[in-house]
């Protein structure tokens, strides 16, 4: 559907991804808080929301905003500034580690994409203390981070590599649901927060999902 | 859910406008920042502090703005930490050339969006010290979780460190101090119901009529266990015993014991409650000489009570005895 | 029932153990007679004030016993009056010479045991007066009911009669004050549940989900009538109209607001909804110059809340500001 | 059953009576204070039970009291040290009305006796300020004072006198469930009072049974 190749993402084309997850999470907002329900303090969704919510109002009026880089700082600015909690500080990371990672590159291309998932993937071990198994958004993130690299060294296509990403993050979404938490609200529910999914694994999982949707 | 509420999304802003709206001798709302500040300068240059976190744990911290304790604080959503931005704005607004002081309750997003806040501080000339409040004995100091929680320690390190403010001390010690109390402090909770974010409106979870929570926090989140509901005495004794074998004062030490429910704790039951705890706490052979007892440090409508013991020495019953005029806790003037 | 308490029966005998334990500067119980009393005897001879009425209402009065406030309180059992023995005792108590003010919330059982305790004590040397706090404006003055209830305007009674009596005045002219507080002062109470007697064990009624009640008292029973939720704004317009109303005072008058919580509404909601109480009072040209926002005069656990309006002139403003010293009151000291 | 005449009650009968009313108090507490629930506070039986409670505690060591009105103000005074609110006014005044009529007879004939409830019922009409169809227990108490004297001027047994008045009790009772009240605290509910029975009215007609059925 698309009539960019695979290789060269605008600017305009993270838009679309951006404002698609935005509109997934203002859907779906009411299950992720439920999700943190379970053992966390049942905000997640309301959090994404506003963040969301906030964003879709405000980029109308980004116009100084070109280049991919200066667009995902944007987000990530945005989120950091209207989200708060964990994934205020979480998400924003995510972006502005991509941002870091894009520079002032006029478009991105694959190599340059899962470079950038990379660094997010990193500044969220950072900035969140996590691991895998730790029962957060990276049990979703790592993995899928390791997917696109893993496809795009076997030189498959972006589209190919970004459904693959998605394909992982939920399954490491889906993996969660046996894990107990170790970070966050939900690590003081300790035994109990086994038998229930991460939301925030659950909101990345539907942010490269997104991705794969949008970008590949 | 039933509640004292407009629109959901707006419940903070509708809070904040009460509270100036009826202390507005003390306080001061800066909306395009998003921070409470003192009304009135200091007169003289003293170290500012700065409290912030999720709403919903009313009168923390918003309630702790004035004289003796707080020169700013960044309310978050509800049970959301604030964002960046807040703690930054209120970090310059506290700043009178001696520094400033972040209390943090040690929350995975309070940690997170202090410590981003740092980052962007970093640029500026104002010296910033952070104490990271873990007072939460219900959670077990193993390395597994998130750390022990900020609880009723936070209102006890917010007056303390408040009042060698207010005296003149250096930034290095009333950090000092802040420190002194957390290391010195134990608190411990239990929930007879849920809460209801507004947001949400529906509570975070349900609770069985014959069951508490024990080891809860201040976000609605579950707590350690669900066990039978026992009658107030039995409750303090089980309370008493997780704070004092883990803070193991000296025998013979003198505590400030906090009693503090959760929000929905009438006034009858926490005293009642204060009795049974301080009942046990002397069986052990402590004393309590300083006593609070009231909802400080809460989770919306959540019913509940948690007790907090700070072992007390010269210095800090001092401090503690200062004068305080805040919109939550007021004595001396 | 989730509670903190004991046997429900020692419900009261233990609440006043926990008070008495956490503010023994200030008060002493008198086991024996059933009165609180300030453990103070004034320095020079002043005019005494005795407050009673079923417990369950914490802070009232047992939290306002103290400076500048009342000398002595008979607490009766949940939601019944004292019996007159307790009365004769706490006048005794609060006697120093210069007579006793009665301060009586219009209450069947509370009226009539303070009439039988004053049969009593027509055979001793102490003046007593009292005064019948009557402020809830939701009982129609028609003769047909027990006439209206003494809510809120029984903390302002006892806030003004009591600095009154601390500058030393005669009780004709303590008296005459507390009468004019009376006449001045409207209150209007909403309920959003039932509360839950100890003894009972469950609540008194049930309000559905999505219904208040309009015109609630303070001892469970149900309102004037149920009607449906709304927010915060509509239900501030709706009390405020209730009593401005009915109290209709001068145009440009300066209003004292006290925003007071039922036992269960946390801080957040009674702040948000005090917002927007003072708002509407100011719609109408009304100043609202003097605000207390907290839970007062409770119910239990009951969730709701009220508003007291006083018109204030320069005399009780005074009264009003001056020291207070009490568990649930204090400034200036 | 009792050896004793009709017309010569002593202090023994009387406690008899309390006694037994006293039990009925404690079986039946529950359900009073849940006909208090209907418009008042739910407190009338946890009230009564308490007075009744302390009172049969209390009774074996009233040795000084020898005669029918020494016991009658012993209950009256007991009732008002211990029941508060409205109905330890109003029973105290009851009884110590029922004292002060009864005066220092060595025993009390059917003739003191209604002389004793209808000073009772005055007390509680002057103690109340209150009239009949005012919803409260003056609605039961007041008939059934009628129905004692109407039946002993007629010359009936004692026996049948009382029962006559506890019936005319309990019918006063039941004829609370249609007014609306107009004292104490089911006042304030007004209309909605109508359709319950006044919880007052409902101990009164406890009380009147229990002499009908000790003393008759
Ligand atoms: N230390 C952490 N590192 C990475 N992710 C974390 C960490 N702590 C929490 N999270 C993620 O944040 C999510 C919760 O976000 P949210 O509910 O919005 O914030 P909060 O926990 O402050 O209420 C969790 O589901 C988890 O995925
Ligand atoms: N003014 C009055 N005169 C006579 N009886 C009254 C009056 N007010 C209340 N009562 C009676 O008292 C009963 C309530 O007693 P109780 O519940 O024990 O006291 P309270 O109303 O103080 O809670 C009512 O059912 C009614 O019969
Ligand atoms: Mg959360
Ligand atoms: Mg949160
Ligand atoms: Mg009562
Ligand atoms: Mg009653």
């Amino acid at each position: 559907m698309k009539m960019m190749t695979d290789k060269n993402l605008t600017k305009t084309d993270l838009e679309g991804w951006i404002l698609d997850f935005a509109g997934q999470i203002i859907e779906q907002h009411l299950v992720l808080s439920d999700l943190d329900a379970a053992s966390g303090d049942a905000d997640h969704g309301s959090n994404m929301e506003r963040g969301m919510s906030a964003l879709l109002k405000s980029v109308p009026d980004w116009d100084e905003v070109a280049t991919p880089g200066e667009f995902l700082k944007e987000v990530g600015l945005h989120i950091v500034s209207s989200v708060g909690g964990s994934s205020g500080a979480l998400y924003g990371t995510i972006f502005l580690r991509m941002a870091r990672a894009v520079g002032d590159a006029p478009s991105i291309n694959a190599g340059l994409l899962s470079d950038a998932f990379e660094a997010a993937a990193q500044g969220v071990a950072e900035r969140g203390k996590v691991k895998q198994g730790d029962k957060t958004m990276f049990d979703a993130l790592a993995p899928s981070v390791q997917a696109l690299k893993a496809k795009l060294t076997e030189k498959k296509s972006l589209s190919e590599a970004l459904a693959s990403a998605a394909a992982a993050a939920e399954a490491g979404r889906d993996a969660t649901f046996d894990m107990v938490a170790r970070k966050g609200k939900s690590s003081y529910a300790r035994e109990n927060s086994r038998g229930f999914i991460d939301p925030g694994a659950t909101s990345v999982a539907m942010l490269i999902r997104s991705a794969a949707r949008t970008l590949g | 859910m039933k509640k004292f509420v407009n629109q959901p999304s707006a419940a903070v802003d509708d809070y904040v406008a009460g509270l100036v709206g009826a202390h507005r001798e003390i306080l001061e709302w800066d909306a395009e920042n998003r921070v409470l500040q003192r009304r009135e300068v200091p007169p003289r240059p003293k170290v500012g502090l700065v409290g912030g976190g999720g709403s919903g744990c009313e009168p923390t911290h918003s309630g702790f703005v004035g004289y003796g304790m707080l020169d700013a604080a960044a309310p978050g959503q509800i049970f959301t930490s604030p964002v960046p931005n807040q703690i930054v704005a209120a970090t310059r607004r506290a700043d009178s050339g001696k520094g400033v002081l972040h209390i943090i309750k040690n929350f995975t997003g309070e940690v997170m969006n202090f410590g981003m806040a740092q980052e962007i501080l970093y640029f500026e000339d104002i010296d910033v010290a952070q104490v990271v409040v873990n007072d939460d004995v219900s959670i077990p100091d193993d390395g597994e979780t998130a750390g022990r929680r900020g609880l009723g320690a936070t209102v006890l390190v917010e007056k303390i460190a408040g009042a060698a403010a207010e005296e003149g001390r250096e930034l290095s010690e009333v950090l000092a101090l802040a420190q002194k109390v957390v290391s010195r402090s134990g608190t411990f909770a239990v929930g007879l119901s849920s809460c209801t974010p507004p947001a949400r409106g529906k509570p975070v979870y349900q609770l069985a009529e014959n069951e508490m929570d024990l080891g809860i926090g201040i976000s609605g989140e579950p707590g350690r266990e669900r066990v039978p509901m026992a009658n107030a005495q039995e409750i303090a004794r089980l309370m008493v015993d997780e704070v004092l074998s883990d803070l193991a004062p000296q025998e013979d030490a003198e505590l400030l014991m906090l009693v503090n429910g959760m929000g929905a704790t009438p006034h009858h039951e926490l005293y009642l409650l204060a009795g049974e705890l301080a009942a046990a706490a002397e069986a052990g052979g402590t004393r309590v000489t300083r006593q609070l007892v009231g909802n400080f440090v809460t989770s919306l409508d959540q019913a509940g009570a948690a007790v907090t013991f700070l072992e007390l020495d010269q210095e800090l019953t001092g401090l503690w005895d200062a004068p305080v005029q805040t919109a939550a806790l007021r004595w001396g003037r």
